[in-house]
């Protein structure tokens, strides 16, 4: 290290350096920009979802002189979340075998646990939308109360989340059935995985959070 | 991150190489005229344009602090009437915070972030140039309100609910809420881009403690914005839907409390404020030592400190609620975890003493602005501790004592640094020096006149005088130091005119000839960007910098002799890089601003008609495959197109430019 | 070295001169004044607020201090040798504990004086309950003289207490956020829609102090003004009694004639106790379900939100702007009438005959005040 | 390279180590899942007072795992640990803070809005 500083005459304060002949640059953490992007970005959604989560949590319960219909809690069905919850988490399992199938070269598994993991993310999706229905149909919509607003602000939010990792999913299949990404590109899967599994996450808060405690 | 061979300019799409992107559009080649600069990518033409977008919204948030003024000159004022007034105070605030202080910031941090760190761009150059066009169209969007039916009328923190549709009904507070949405995605993107760059993107033997604390507080503050837009993001999202569905969140006969939009406004709040004054603290951190011609006294002190302060400052937002309601548990909480920022806050004052303590000062206009803040911001952070009294505070809050704090620590602080750095870098954003007897006018109104506005609000705040009031009686006893607060905004206004005049008398100068060509190194810097040509070169540097040490730079012209005696050695304009080596640039791109484009179409669709909004989607879905679709400038980028939700920047063509030409070798990461 | 001291002396006897301007001109006050302590609470908090001040002043100088002293002492001077570089010195532990310790002592010492200054002055008075409800862009004050759950004076702009008697404030809103505020009685309260907000007010003598709203909730914000009231205990009484008096219906023929306009145009908003009772509880013409009670108006010295005067100085009505209110009130005071926010205008549809009677009737309506301003 | 290049931070940069093999990624599935069935129990049983902490513990350990592994935090660099941390950190404490002062520090009122008491 000094040896450059001294090699260097003070004609050339930063001239070309050996280091510069002869290797390339590499991030300084030997991290790809890409991947700290995502984590970055999780990073980040924390404090949307925590605010969103605290603001459904401060208002579920809170009511006013024209408050009327049911709170969101009323019509939760349990057994029917559960189910739809379990999938997601098993969405995970499927997407990381994406991943590592990616990262061995194996195309074909790959490609088949994309869209696995894009079907159960839809097979959630379909199911909010039902349990969404199913609450307007008794009388709780958007508007009704105040913790109808925050309870779909938050679970549409996330809804918007998982939908997204959708549409990601299955461009990524796309690209790998047209040969355009191969396994040299797997951090690409790995980061679009990153954020499947925190979308996860954020799930497991709030069905623990929002459905489980009363 | 992978280097790539000699290239040629246009790129198709990579024969045989399966991985790389698809060329569907061509990219702009290097542009000439308006074009270099709508298409560029490149991080200091960006800096540039932050830096005059935020300038021409400087001069229109000093026009309304001007009506307002004007409208405060005399007791019973006429100039405006209360609801223009109200419109008035709205913007003037919301406009310097988000528009002006907040972009100058991002101008300094794109333009010089690199240059400090020794990197050729930051790392996702497209994004970048996304950042600044969001931004550019947020700030022109939240304009439009004062031509479709008014501007908001809340209040720049816009408490519910005075701001919802049954008190607010006119659009001016969804210009509000989705304008500041629009400016926080640009923040938003701006901000890991820089968090990425600077965490993987220094030069050589660059560690963070060899740092310019510029670029450390930079780093910090992106770090700030990351965590703390979201919060401001669900906060404006609820203001939204009760505005525009019918949502209930502060509907109070709902049974909504009205505390939960402060606490989460304040969550943003009181980080933001530090977002604001400290790209000014690195930024005089920088001048001072240059122009002492000394180190800075406790470099990691001071680092820890800016650091320290971005954390306590997520510990003190209700100190703007003491009278809220808060209950006096809360509030005995926060006036404590309030004053204790003051440490971290003071220590670097005197550490800056310290460093100008035993220099050889010498007097340059980016050295004056720099005193001017180390004396007027702590003017400002001292009468904060005295808010931070609460029981105080039931007496000062919502007065014209508040006015002078935060002008003291915005204006005084976070403007008096900005100005610093512009005399400061602005030979080598532009070659040429502004001139300084014109500079020096410059400076003596706006202190001047900063002293008149300001100092006297502390009076009248005593005195009891309210703010956002827009007007008050003669019998009040407010006249006399309304009155010369007033002509002090008018003594800064002949000061902020003299700095116009400058800019374009040195520019037309320069031009012809009679404004001398400014060398690399004028003021004897210490820093990597000096050790370069001025104006900077589009590539930044000929060969990648291998650092040794804080103020590398400087150790390169001052070396101990045989007596251990430090000793000029060499001249940094002589050993400056010649700017004469032509490695591979990244080429422009047309779908940064197109993209952009999209925000405003979405959001005034969300006002007016929901059609719009599909098109503004439509835009946007087709920008981002035009954007993901686009060749890459590098055989190596391009990871393909996934919508995801944060731009789809991880196809980051342009990540990967950051040695190209010297270099030979191919070598993957892993 | 001379030219040095001379530039500091300037310099500090600039600072002074400038410096004792402003405490003089200070001095000049209005007739709002945190600076000008009257009640107990303000007072403890005015000691806080000087001793927080002294302190942020002490510092204040010694950093200025330093400044002029280094600006002064080391500028560069022409006979410097360019190349001499000066010591070069990258810190000074014991310097940065110092001045990291020298702050934290002196704000633990700020805090331990704050604390429970906080506890201290947060909770309820211990005299009587007032309910204090804020709307825009007035104020509503009631009190319920029998304890039964139920307020029996409901009152405007001006709260009435007696002296020597800290009242316990129940402070509330009807609408947006306003902020509740006597600078020499007490620091203020936000006025929260939705929460009851509880605070206090006393004087040891008594007066008319002012206040004004101080959140900003609006359109008129800035004419949302308050007066407290603070009488002699006999004085308080008698007032109570003829609050707790209802309007009886006009004898004289002018102000006949107004009590029916008035029962054609206002009652929709307006209560007159004992004839006029059908906007009580809360009206849907106002966006906050609340005009103010006009019983005793004549009892108070000012009318809509305090920004006018009821009373000329020589102690007559000041029919004049009163008149011009019931005229065109939102040409008086900012009001959005078509948004429900504010008294409509009657331009149109009251004649000048119509606004005599009206007007002979609302002088009726009580006073004088006990207490005027002087 | 490594001499001059700055990998101070990250020593663990150059060993990816991915984690576990595909049959230890079900292993953890299957955890999951019978996590998810115990939570699920909660709804069916009374827990008594111990069913909300047993829920939050459960979500925390569900995190956790899914985060250690399925997003590789424990075998991945520090770099990323901290930028995730910090503002999961970041978002529990402030929100902590908030949601108390919001419904324990109240002022105590005790009656609402519209009556004296
Ligand atoms: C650049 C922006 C900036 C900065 C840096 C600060 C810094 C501080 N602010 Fe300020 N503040 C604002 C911008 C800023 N503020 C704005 C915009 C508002 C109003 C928002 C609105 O209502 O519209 C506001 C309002 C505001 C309030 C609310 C007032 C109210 O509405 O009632 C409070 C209360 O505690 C406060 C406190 C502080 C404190 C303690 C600091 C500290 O960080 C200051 C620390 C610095 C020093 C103290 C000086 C140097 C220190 C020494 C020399 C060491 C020795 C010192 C001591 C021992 C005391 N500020
Ligand atoms: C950085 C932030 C910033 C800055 C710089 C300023 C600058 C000024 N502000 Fe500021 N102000 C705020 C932030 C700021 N303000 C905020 C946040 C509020 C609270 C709002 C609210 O309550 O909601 C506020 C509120 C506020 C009020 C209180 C209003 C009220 O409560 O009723 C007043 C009143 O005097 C005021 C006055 C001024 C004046 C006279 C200036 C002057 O210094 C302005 C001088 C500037 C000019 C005159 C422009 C000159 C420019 C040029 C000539 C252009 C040069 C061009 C090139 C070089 C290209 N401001
Ligand atoms: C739409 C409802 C409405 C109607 C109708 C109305 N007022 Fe008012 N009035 C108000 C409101 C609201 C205020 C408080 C305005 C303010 O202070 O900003 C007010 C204030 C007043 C005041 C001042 C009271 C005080 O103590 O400050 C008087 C006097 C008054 N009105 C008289 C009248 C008369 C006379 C009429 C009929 C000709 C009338 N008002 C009709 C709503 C109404
Ligand atoms: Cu009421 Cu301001
Ligand atoms: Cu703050």
């Amino acid at each position: 290290m000094t040896d450059v500083a001294e090699s260097s005459t003070s004609q050339l304060a930063y001239g070309p350096t050996d280091w510069d002949d002869h290797h390339h640059l590499p991030t300084n953490t030997g991290l790809t920009n890409e991947k700290i992007t995502m984590w970055a970005f999780l990073g980040s959604d924390c404090l949307l979802f925590g605010s969103l989560v605290s603001t459904y949590l401060l208002l579920r319960n809170r009511v006013g002189p024209s408050t009327r219909g049911p709170t969101a809690a009323d019509l939760f069905d349990i057994p029917f979340t559960s189910v739809s919850s379990f999938v997601l988490l098993m969405s995970s399992l499927t997407m990381v075998l994406a991943v590592t199938s990616i990262q061995r070269a194996e195309m074909e598994r790959c490609k088949l646990w994309l869209l696995t993991t894009a079907a159960l993310g839809s097979i959630f999706i379909a199911g909010q939308v039902y349990e969404f229905t199913g609450f307007y149909r008794e009388g709780l919509g958007f508007t009704t109360n105040i913790s109808s607003s925050a309870f779909f602000t938050l679970t549409g939010f996330h809804g918007v989340h998982v939908s997204l990792g959708i549409v990601m999913l299955v461009t990524m299949w796309v690209l790998v059935s047209g040969g355009y990404l191969g396994p040299d590109r797997a951090e690409t899967i790995e980061i679009i995985g990153l954020y499947w599994h925190f979308v996860d996450i954020v799930w497991i808060v709030i069905f623990a959070v929002v459905y489980l405690i009363p | 991150m992978a280097i790539t061979e000699e290239r040629p300019e246009i790129l198709e799409l990579e024969s045989g190489d399966t991985t790389s992107s698809t060329g569907v559009f061509a990219r702009p080649t290097n542009a000439t005229g308006w074009r270099a600069w709508l298409f560029t990518v490149d991080h200091k033409k960006i800096g540039i344009m932050y830096g005059v977008v935020a300038m021409f919204w400087f001069l229109w948030g000093g026009i309304e602090a001007l009506l307002i003024r004007a409208q405060l000159f005399t007791p019973n004022g006429t100039v405006l009437t209360a609801d223009q007034y109200n419109q008035l105070f709205t913007m003037h605030g919301t406009t310097m915070v988000f528009l002006v202080i907040m972009p100058l910031a991002a101008a300094f941090a794109n333009y010089m972030v690199p240059l400090q760190i020794g990197a050729r761009d930051v790392a996702f150059p497209r994004m970048n140039a996304l950042g600044l066009w969001i931004f550019v169209f947020g700030g022109i969007f939240l304009n439009l309100s004062w031509f479709l039916g008014g501007g908001p009328d809340g209040g720049w923190f816009a408490y519910a609910p005075n701001t919802g549709v049954t008190f607010s009904p006119g659009a001016g507070m969804d210009f509000y809420a989705l304008g500041l949405q629009i400016a926080g995605i640009a923040s938003l993107v701006g901000a890991i881009n820089l968090i990425v760059t600077i965490i993987n993107m220094r030069a050589p033997g660059m560690t963070m403690l060899r740092m310019p604390v510029f670029t450390w507080m930079i780093l910090v503050v992106q770090f700030l914005l990351l965590f703390a837009l979201p919060v401001i993001t669900v906060a404006l999202i609820l203001l939204s839907f009760d505005r525009t569905f019918d949502a209930n969140f502060f509907n109070v006969s709902m049974g909504a409390d009205p505390l939960l939009w402060q606490h989460l406004f304040w969550i943003f709040g009181h980080p933001e404020v530090y977002i604001l004054i400290l790209p000014s603290f690195g930024i005089v951190s920088e001048t001072l030592p240059v122009f002492s011609r000394k180190p800075l006294f406790g470099y990691s002190v001071i680092v820890i400190s800016g650091a320290a302060i971005g954390f306590m400052g997520w510990g003190v937002w209700a100190h703007h609620m003491f009278v809220s309601g808060l209950g006096p548990v809360g509030v005995a909480a926060f006036s404590a975890t309030t004053m204790f920022i003051a440490v971290p806050t003071g220590v670097k004052i005197l550490n800056w003493i310290a460093t100008m303590w035993g220099g050889n000062l010498r007097f340059t206009l980016p050295m004056m602005f720099s005193v001017s803040l180390v004396s007027m911001f702590t003017i400002g952070g001292l009468s904060g501790v005295m808010h931070a009294v609460a029981p105080a505070d039931t007496q000062q809050t919502d007065t014209y004592f508040i006015v002078a704090h935060f002008h003291y620590v915005l204006f005084g602080g976070a403007l008096m640094g900005l100005f610093a750095g512009m005399y400061y870098w602005w030979p080598k954003a532009f070659g040429y020096r502004l001139n300084d007897k014109l500079g020096k006018w410059h400076f003596w109104a706006v202190l001047l006149g900063f002293n008149m506005a300001f100092g006297p609000m502390h009076i009248l705040g005593l005195q009891g005088m309210a703010r956002r009031h827009s007007r008050y009686g003669p019998e009040d006893g407010f006249d006399f130091w309304n009155a010369v607060v007033t002509i002090g905004a008018f003594v800064i206004l002949i000061g902020m005119i003299i700095f116009a005049v400058n800019i374009v008398r040195s520019w037309l100068g320069y031009k012809e000839g009679t404004v001398p060509q400014e060398p690399a190194d004028p003021w004897d810097g210490r820093t990597l960007e000096w050790a370069i040509p001025s104006p900077t070169p589009e590539h930044n540097f000929d060969y990648v910098p291998v650092v040794t040490d804080v103020d590398d730079f400087w150790h390169k012209k001052y070396q101990p002799d045989a007596n251990g005696k430090l000793r000029k050695v060499a001249d940094g304009n002589a050993i400056a890089q010649k700017g004469d080596q032509h490695p591979h640039l990244p080429s422009p791109s047309y779908w940064p601003i197109v993209l952009a484009a999209a925000l405003p179409l979405i959001a005034l669709g969300l006002i007016y008609n929901l059609w719009l909004t599909g098109i503004g989607l439509v835009l946007l879905l087709g920008s981002m495959f035009g954007w993901s679709l686009e060749p890459a400038t590098d055989p190596d980028a391009g990871h393909g197109d996934h919508g995801d939700d944060h731009g789809p920047e991880e196809d980051g063509p342009d990540g990967n430019d950051k040695v190209e030409a010297e270099t030979a070798e191919e070598a993957p990461v892993d | 070295m001379k030219i040095r001291s001379y530039a500091a002396g300037r310099l500090i006897r600039g600072t002074s001169l400038v410096l004792m301007t402003v405490v003089l001109a200070s001095c000049a006050t209005g007739r709002i004044d945190p600076t000008d302590p009257v009640g107990e609470n303000a007072k403890q908090i005015d000691g806080l607020m000087r001793l927080s001040g002294y302190m942020a002043a002490a510092v204040g100088i010694f950093v200025a201090i330093a400044v002029v002293l280094v600006v002064v002492k080391f500028r560069e001077r022409p006979d410097d040798d360019p190349d001499e570089l000066p010591k070069q010195i990258h810190g000074n532990r014991k310097a940065e504990l110092t001045w990291t310790l020298i702050p934290v002592v002196l704000l633990v010492f700020l805090t331990v004086v704050t604390v429970p200054a906080v506890f201290d002055l947060s909770g309820k008075g211990d005299g009587r309950t007032i309910k204090v409800e804020a709307q825009q862009w007035w104020w509503q004050f009631s009190y319920d003289v029998d304890e039964d759950g139920t307020s029996d004076i409901i009152t405007a702009n001006e709260i009435v207490i007696p002296v020597g008697e800290e009242v316990n404030l129940e402070i509330l809103s009807n609408d947006v956020i306003h902020s509740f505020w006597i600078p020499q009685l007490n620091g203020k309260r936000d006025a929260v829609p939705g929460r009851v907000h509880h605070w206090r007010i006393s004087s040891p003598v008594p007066g008319i102090f002012y206040g004004e709203c101080v959140e900003f909730c609006g359109l008129s914000h800035a004419d949302m003004q308050m007066r407290a009231v603070v009488l002699e205990n006999d004085d308080y009484d008698a007032w109570v009694l003829e609050q707790l008096t209802p309007a009886t219906v006009p004898t004289n023929d002018a102000a006949k004639r107004g009590y029916d306009l008035f029962g054609r145009h206002c009652v929709s908003c307006h209560v007159v106790n004992g004839v006029y009772e059908s906007a009580a509880d809360g009206n849907a013409n106002l966006t906050s379900g609340y005009a103010p009670n006009l019983t005793h108006l004549m009892t108070r010295t000012s009318f809509a939100g305090s920004v006018f005067e009821l009373y000329k100085d020589d102690g007559s009505v000041n029919v004049a702007d009163l008149r011009e209110w019931v005229r065109n009130a939102p040409g008086q005071k900012a009001a959005r009438p078509e948004n429900r926010q504010g008294m409509i205008s009657f331009a149109e549809t009251l004649s000048d005959s119509e606004l005599d009677d009206l007007l002979t009737y609302l002088l009726t309506l009580g006073g004088p005040p006990p207490l005027m301003p002087n | 390279m490594e001499t001059v290049a700055a990998s101070e931070e990250d020593t663990h940069a150059e060993h990816h180590d991915h984690g576990l093999s595909d049959v230890g990624y079900i292993k953890i599935a299957i955890i999951l899942g019978v996590l998810t069935a115990v939570e699920v129990a909660t709804y069916f049983w009374d827990f008594g007072i111990l069913e909300v902490p047993s829920l939050l513990i459960l979500m925390v350990v569900k995190f956790q795992i899914v985060v250690s592994y399925f997003m590789h935090l424990k075998f991945d660099s520090k770099v990323f640990s901290y930028l995730f941390v910090t503002g999961l950190v970041l978002a529990m404490a402030v929100f902590a803070a908030m949601g108390t002062s919001m419904v324990f520090w109240q002022d105590p009122s005790g009656c609402d809005a519209s009556s004296f008491c």
